[in-house]
């Protein structure tokens, strides 16, 4: 087999709580640190310890961080899950084991090459503790790859002193337990592999950083103050990162109290309520959530929109419906949450593709909630949110104010003869509002029952469907200040592909994998609704469009059938909805499938595909 | 039809308030209740009392679920935001409000099936947090606006209009706040203003949260023979407990009292609660015992009434979030963004 | 003006929690006992007492009942509301109104004949006690009105006794006041009117019924024996006359005790998980709630979808969003019922047009219920559901007998080898189910977590998505199985009109208009989701559809081009969504409008068209 | 993986119950909790409660939320259905299903996070109405599967694993269930499996709502040193107030306590539950005594364990509710149906 260097990706399966966790982070940092870009995909249990999980890393000098199914190698770690573990090895590859213990016979695979090493017997002999042995395999194994990929160790070094500087007899052993493997498999296996790794220098002003993490930043930076949540996967890391930064970010000097207010409420609908209290008041609050707190919540987000109160509501999608499969990937709220509550709604949505726009959108939601007056989503989801991708650097420009959006100052309401909230003064569909306590004038009475124009009680037919045509106008111009898609148009392309969120990366390896067949495809990434007008623009220009995204019923396709008059059927759904991150290949065999050719490569067995709509 | 505003004519002989303010400027719109509700009592009660403590309408935050009660902000106050937002969760929005903006007058009304049925979960958890805010519960043992059904806090034994009777224990709002660690806990009666009045201002001025309980009859639907929530079952069985006189912090506290026949308590702000007992050695500030004292009362048949018990101390959810003491919304942008230099630096630990 | 007889209506404005139901229930009462078609509008305010409500009746001898804007007549007893009753009066018609006081002179009008009546002074004059002048004012008018019309002495005389009977003086009082109204129209106005009554023999074999009543019956004849709910308007009078009729039809004999559970639940949240867990157990079990319900039940009815547990939904739909205008009717929930919840879902809806098919749907939300194994939704709305509708008398097939769908048996688990929950043995899509309790063979664990064919916990995509697959195929496959879309064709039609719920009376008499004004128009109306081939055909056969339905944004529109696949543009929007019952005016005059025809009529100030799509 | 059994061998030797079943027959699949989890104690102790009563597997319906502690149905009674429900909503299920069919005997099973946050109001109205169930709630004091937030458990001071303390006070579901007018209230302790067990009997076979909060250590988060909720703090701080002996109406009640120690309080079924007071004077069906002596030592820091309280002649739901004494599901379509020629007697009052 030739040499694959700074193009594979291997696979660690382990059990969680056993701390394999910071080895996986050692080699997937040990990889960025040599200029080599690197992506993981953590696919993890929905319990707390001693159920099967799984790391997947991909090295990829052209900068391709999708996930991909082909796993050139797989460490072993699991005995439970041995037999399927053995069968993901791609044709040639290898298989890292823990030959402390014979591997049974039925698993052996003559197109594999099996790797033993003692791991429990060489760590059983140069350390003491059970609980120190378990965690320091991980770090063991973390060493033979290291050596099969020719890693740096210097480098690795660097990442174990910058963990465990302090803590000197953790450090050593993490030292010695790297060792052991490494030294072990220089001496029993000829490193490196034909699949190892050269120096590169494609990471140099990027970051490793999750989408959570990145999300939470950007309520710092927007200035949000409070935020109401409560506990659930895979939205709870985004306020544990906004908390913990605002202990340093936004501690007062004086006092060492907090500029913020982090409320964890007793459920969803409190959260969610809570958020919209505050913003009410004038605050930028916002709440993260999943699918099922987004049901919950739909009764409050009718109010939102209907009494006009700005509110951020990011959803971490995962795996619906109902409970679903909390730590595995989906874009399934799409749909609910464009038209969330009861009556004649419509949400503004904003969709970031990578933790780059999670943090960006972030910023962009609280401008947009608050100048349309209305709640907005984020809709992240597992995947984008919980693992480490590779993203430039982020920036900040010193010179960004909030855009408050119209809220009426003392000043203006003092020049007023009469407030009156829900008129559309400046014909742009949004009336001004005011804050609480500010002044005796701007004083309104809130409500979620029939309005008319000037905030007050209604059952008038007319003097309500002026307020709801108004509503319908002020959404729908919000098309124009939700992000622009991202549009990459090839020339002579023959058919259109439109995607979304997470599939992003996915997308752009399938159109350049494509080209490679012949199939020149221009690409169209919807990152808010409603939709720009560029979305129409582009599926008329277009008479294939394929529709790439994680669900089962094409719900972007329903959006962009609906939103923008194309025919349900003109857009062919195309993607999985299984639970784990896209890859190119799913997308480029459904397409050249579609388009009646070849595939590349069969397809991978768990990613079933979408049922037309 | 809440926006049609009464005429506010002057009438100079009217008393004023510290501001310069008559009554009539605490007033709201007009009333859409049945005649004779006990809520409009409330209401008038809630109109003196702000009227008499001089708050600056505009600096009170009118908060409501969804019922008859739930619409009486609209008749009080017409110069405060008020908010009448959804069935049962204006707790939630009271306490976002609060952790934003500590500084406003949160004055929540709610209803017996607003707060005890489908909001019982959100009122436990405002008690826990002892959000800042006057909560007040028009307790009338039936939902009104959707014509009478029996709420939580139906008697057992209590007769419906039409004759059934409630079989399910009645959910005490002034039990469960003790039991739940609630500050300040009392319970009214509609038809009692003078009552009234001094325990609402006290609540005002108490830091945390203060439920009153007001038993408010429900004449259209629930204020029949045989109803334990009417005029005249309230009045044969309401018993105060304590009274409870509040001088603000303004005035001197004028020795008006038989020494020891009055505990003093005073509030945050330095105003003082005077309580004069009416059952022999009960004491407000005993929280154990005022539960023990109110459990037998209530087998006893009887409504005890009056500021049943109060702890100044406790912390209210600004204290126990750490917030600044600066409301948030009042903070600058400046204040609240790190800047790039500092994003620049987090990021090196992200490499 | 020439004698319009059996063809006009009228309108009465009081004040609600005055009593005037009783009166207005008179006259409808004594017009329908007279044979001839009549209907009711009632249109209160969201209050207890006080505040400004109207009834509006309609007498046609075509059969004609859906709501019309014209006003022959109008009884103004309301002064709050003078100014705008008397402008609602069409040209050329009366006004009655209480002279025991002077009407302000800027309300004349010289186009309608003002008719005083001193109600008030009479009323004072011949009994004592406020509260008994109050309600025999209305008596009076009702007196009054029957004079004006001509209708039968002896039917009001029978229907006061049928009400009064026992109570010998308020019977006395109100004949009484009925003739002090009545004489007093006889004598000094020439009566009867151009618009007045004969009798017919139209409504035999009729019953005056609201929906939530019928639907109610539908309950208990469909055997129903637990309903969870929590009171909401408009559908707490179907859980009312539910628990009325139970109490009589429901007793046993030797007990006395109720074959019913009647369980008011703290919130809708509770009440739907009520209905799921009696479901679970076996048990026909429902819930009815509005909007703001339905949103509070958006997690629950998840967890009903893909655990697969019946359960029945009724959803008597108000003007929304929020809290909106709770005494109005409007067809907002479409589309959120449609696709309720995170995640894929789709959901079983059944729409009745009046309050047979109330009953009817009813009993057919159980059978589908159970045998699709999952939530189905009953979308009435405030008009059917409140309002008295003229329907033929309801018949119960004796030899009906509930679809359980497949539920396994004791006998048929003891000769099971093994019992698999979630597995396709039919290839219909649907899964045997077992009851808890009926055997240890049927025992296995539902749960609203990811799961396999075999209801076992997974996390696995290929094993998950199996079972999603199966789930969109199972809810497809009850198009063919919900109520048949009702379809009328008329020979060399050029256009079709598509229409659902309350909306149908009005464009029945809508087509026959538009046929006079030279436009003929097929009309198919939808009764079930998803939609039955039939739909599709349908729009295939027409070039120019329209599309009648009572919100803003034209969801039932919304979901024909999702599931059809015609372009939403297509289908265009008819219809009115400001609360009140549509007219066939409002129908009309927006198709020729739509065509470039000129209307018949100026069109109704208070009913907003619809913002197009 | 839940859906892997243990094998069943049948080991002649094992004891068999009632129904000649083995402990074996009432075990589940293996669980997924951690190794030590309280939680786990408790299913054992599940196991042997019902194992001893003699139950059906296939009569017991498994209820649950979400959690860790909503886990563990899977983990007893294979045999039994069980209903994973969503967060929370467990009460509300075990309701509707009570409702239509009386006769199965309900265990309900949640955690702190499960029923005193989101679930808190269910809760309340399943105590309430005295749905007749076993409900448990596996306390730890935090939200174990979402890694170890603190719950409305958590004690005032009670330290987080990485450092922080907890400053709202407790929600104490004992003592808020006595103030609903709970019928059966109890606390154990997963580590005191002996006094835990004869609870859970004496709870599946009283008629009504039988509340039991059993502290359950979360190992993983919360049993560190400064955590209130964590082994050694319970082993040291829990004291039993009454000790309750189980006696099935089968059996004869053998006086095997000296005269006058012990109360006997007999249930519907006849079966009889014995208490040895340990604390003087304790009354555990004195709901009054009961609290404020609760409330007095919860003060003193002490976590008073035992049945706590009963009255086992209150109404059941299903007798409120009035409903038919045979279940529902069990009434044939012809018990339901009034048919057609009601159907039109009826109509004529519609016209
Ligand atoms: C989500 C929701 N469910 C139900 C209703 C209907 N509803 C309006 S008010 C009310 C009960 C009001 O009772 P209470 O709080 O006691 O107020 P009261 O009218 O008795 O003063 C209900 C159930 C609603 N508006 N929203
Ligand atoms: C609607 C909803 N919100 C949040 C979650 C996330 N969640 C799962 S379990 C849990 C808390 C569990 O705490 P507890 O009930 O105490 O159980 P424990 O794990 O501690 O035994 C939460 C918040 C969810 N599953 N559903
Ligand atoms: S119905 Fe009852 S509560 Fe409502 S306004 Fe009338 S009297 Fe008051
Ligand atoms: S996390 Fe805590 S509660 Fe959950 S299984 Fe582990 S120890 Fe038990
Ligand atoms: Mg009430
Ligand atoms: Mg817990």
């Amino acid at each position: 087999m030739r040499d694959r260097v700074n193009d594979f990706a291997f696979k660690i399966a382990t059990v969680n709580g056993t701390g394999s966790a910071s080895a996986n982070d050692l080699i997937r940092k040990g990889i960025f640190r040599m200029g080599i870009p690197v992506s993981g995909k953590n696919l993890f249990p929905s319990n707390i310890q001693g159920l099967p999980t799984w790391y997947e890393i991909r090295v990829n000098r052209d900068g391709h961080t999708a996930r991909t199914p082909d796993f050139d190698v797989v460490v072993a770690m699991n005995p439970a899950t041995y037999a399927r573990d053995v069968a993901e090895v791609r044709r040639g590859g290898w298989l890292v084991h823990d030959s402390t213990w014979p591997l049974a016979r039925e698993l052996a695979r003559d197109d594999v090459t099996f790797l033993g090493v003692p791991l429990a017997r060489m760590c059983g002999e140069h350390f003491a503790g059970s609980r120190e042995r378990i965690l320091l395999k991980n770090i063991a194994y973390a060493g033979v790859l290291s050596a099969l990929f020719d890693m740096e160790l210097p480098v690795l070094d660097a990442l174990l002193e910058e963990t465990y500087g302090r803590k000197k007899g953790l450090l050593d052993s993490n030292r010695q337990a790297l060792r052991l493997g490494r030294d072990y498999a220089q001496q029993n296996f000829d490193c490196p592999l034909p699949v190892r790794m050269e120096r590169m220098d494609a990471t140099a002003d990027h970051i490793l950083i999750d989408g959570n993490t990145a999300a939470a930043l950007g309520c710092v930076y927007a200035g949000a103050t409070v935020a109401a949540w409560y506990p659930i996967t895979p939205s709870t890391s985004l306020v544990d990162a906004f908390t913990k930064f605002t202990k340093k970010m936004r501690k007062d000097p004086e006092t060492g109290l907090g500029r913020v207010a982090v409320v964890q409420a007793e459920d969803e609908l409190a959260a969610v309520g809570m958020v919209i209290g505050a913003s009410w008041v004038g605050a930028r609050a916002f709440t993260a959530t999943a699918g099922p707190g987004i049901s919950l919540m739909s009764e409050f987000i009718g109010l939102g929109y209907y009494a006009e109160i700005p509110a951020v509501i990011f959803d971490v999608q995962r795996t619906g419906p109902s409970t679903g499969m909390p730590t595995r990937t989906q874009q399934g709220d799409l749909l609910m949450c464009a038209y969330a509550s009861h009556g004649d709604t419509k949400h503004i949505l904003l969709i970031p593709g990578d933790p780059a726009e999670c943090f960006e959108f972030a910023v962009a939601a609280f401008d947009l909630a608050e100048r349309f007056q209305t709640p907005v989503f984020v809709l992240s989801d597992l995947d984008i949110g919980m693992n480490d991708w590779m993203i430039p650097r982020l920036r900040w420009d010193d010179s960004y104010r909030p855009d408050r959006g119209k809220v009426l100052t003392a000043e203006q309401l003092e020049g007023m003869a009469k407030f009156s909230r829900y008129t559309d003064a400046d014909g742009d569909g949004i009336a001004a509002r005011t804050v609480p306590g500010v002044h005796p004038k701007g004083a309104f009475f809130t409500r979620g029952s029939g309005h008319n124009k000037n905030g007050a009680y209604t059952e008038d037919a007319a003097e309500y469907a002026e307020v709801m045509v108004r509503l319908a106008r002020k959404i729908d111009s919000a098309a124009a200040h939700v992000p622009a898609p991202e549009v990459r148009m090839i020339p002579g392309a023959s058919v259109g592909i439109v995607s979304v969120g997470g599939c992003h990366r996915a997308v752009l390896e399938a159109v350049e994998r494509l080209a490679a067949r012949g199939v020149a495809a221009d690409y169209l990434r919807v990152r808010g609704f409603p939709f720009a007008p560029a979305v129409a623009e582009f599926l008329a220009a277009h008479d294939r469009v394929f529709v790439v995204e994680q669900n089962r019923d094409g719900q972007l396709g329903h959006l962009i059938s609906l939103e923008t008059g194309v025919p349900r059927r003109a857009l062919e759904p195309i993607g999985t909805f299984g639970g784990m991150p896209l890859s190119a290949r799913d997308v480029v065999d459904q397409v050249l499938a579609a388009l009646g050719i070849a595939a590349e490569t069969e397809t991978v067995i768990d990613q079933p595909e979408m049922v037309p709509a | 039809m809440t926006y049609i505003a009464k005429p506010k004519v002057r009438h100079p002989k009217l008393p004023v308030n510290i501001l310069g303010l008559t009554a009539r400027d605490y007033e709201g719109a007009m009333s859409t209740l049945c005649a004779g509700c006990g809520h409009d009592s409330v209401t008038a009660a809630i109109v003196q009392a702000v009227f008499e403590l001089g708050i600056e309408p505009h600096r009170i935050a009118k908060l409501s679920g969804i019922g008859c009660s739930s619409k009486t902000p609209a008749y009080f106050v017409q110069q405060a935001h008020g908010f009448n937002s959804v069935h049962g969760r204006m707790p939630a929005i009271a306490t976002g409000a609060s952790a934003a903006n500590r500084d406003l007058v949160y004055l929540g009304v709610s209803g017996d099936g607003d707060s005890l049925s489908i909001g019982l979960g959100q009122l436990c958890h405002a008690i826990r947090r002892n959000v800042n805010m006057l909560y007040l519960i028009e307790n009338n043992g039936v939902y009104g606006l959707t014509k009478g059904q029996f709420s939580a806090s139906a008697d057992v034994g209590s007769k419906a209009k039409r004759g059934e009777e409630n079989v399910q224990p009645p959910i005490d709002p002034v039990l469960l706040a003790l039991t739940l660690g609630a500050t300040f806990v009392a319970r009214g009666f509609s038809g009692d203003k003078a009552q009234l009045v001094p325990i609402l201002k006290a609540g005002m001025q108490h830091r945390g949260l203060a439920l009153v309980d007001i038993i408010s009859p429900c004449v259209t639907f629930n204020d029949h023979e045989g109803s334990t929530k009417s005029y005249l079952h309230t009045r044969e069985h309401a018993q105060p407990v304590v009274i409870a006189d509040f001088v603000p912090h303004a005035r001197e506290i004028t020795a008006e009292y038989a020494p020891g026949s009055v505990r003093a308590v005073t509030l945050h702000d330095g105003s003082v609660v005077n309580f004069r007992k009416v059952a022999e050695d009960y004491d407000p500030t005993d929280r154990d015992g005022a539960h023990a004292y109110l459990m037998e009362r209530q087998r006893a048949g009887e409504v005890a009434t009056g500021l049943l018990y109060i702890d100044p101390a406790a912390a209210d959810m600004n204290a126990t979030l750490g917030s600044v003491h600066r409301p948030l919304v009042d903070l600058s942008f400046t204040d609240l963004c790190p800047g790039d230099a500092a994003l620049q630096a987090l990021q090196d630990t992200y490499r």
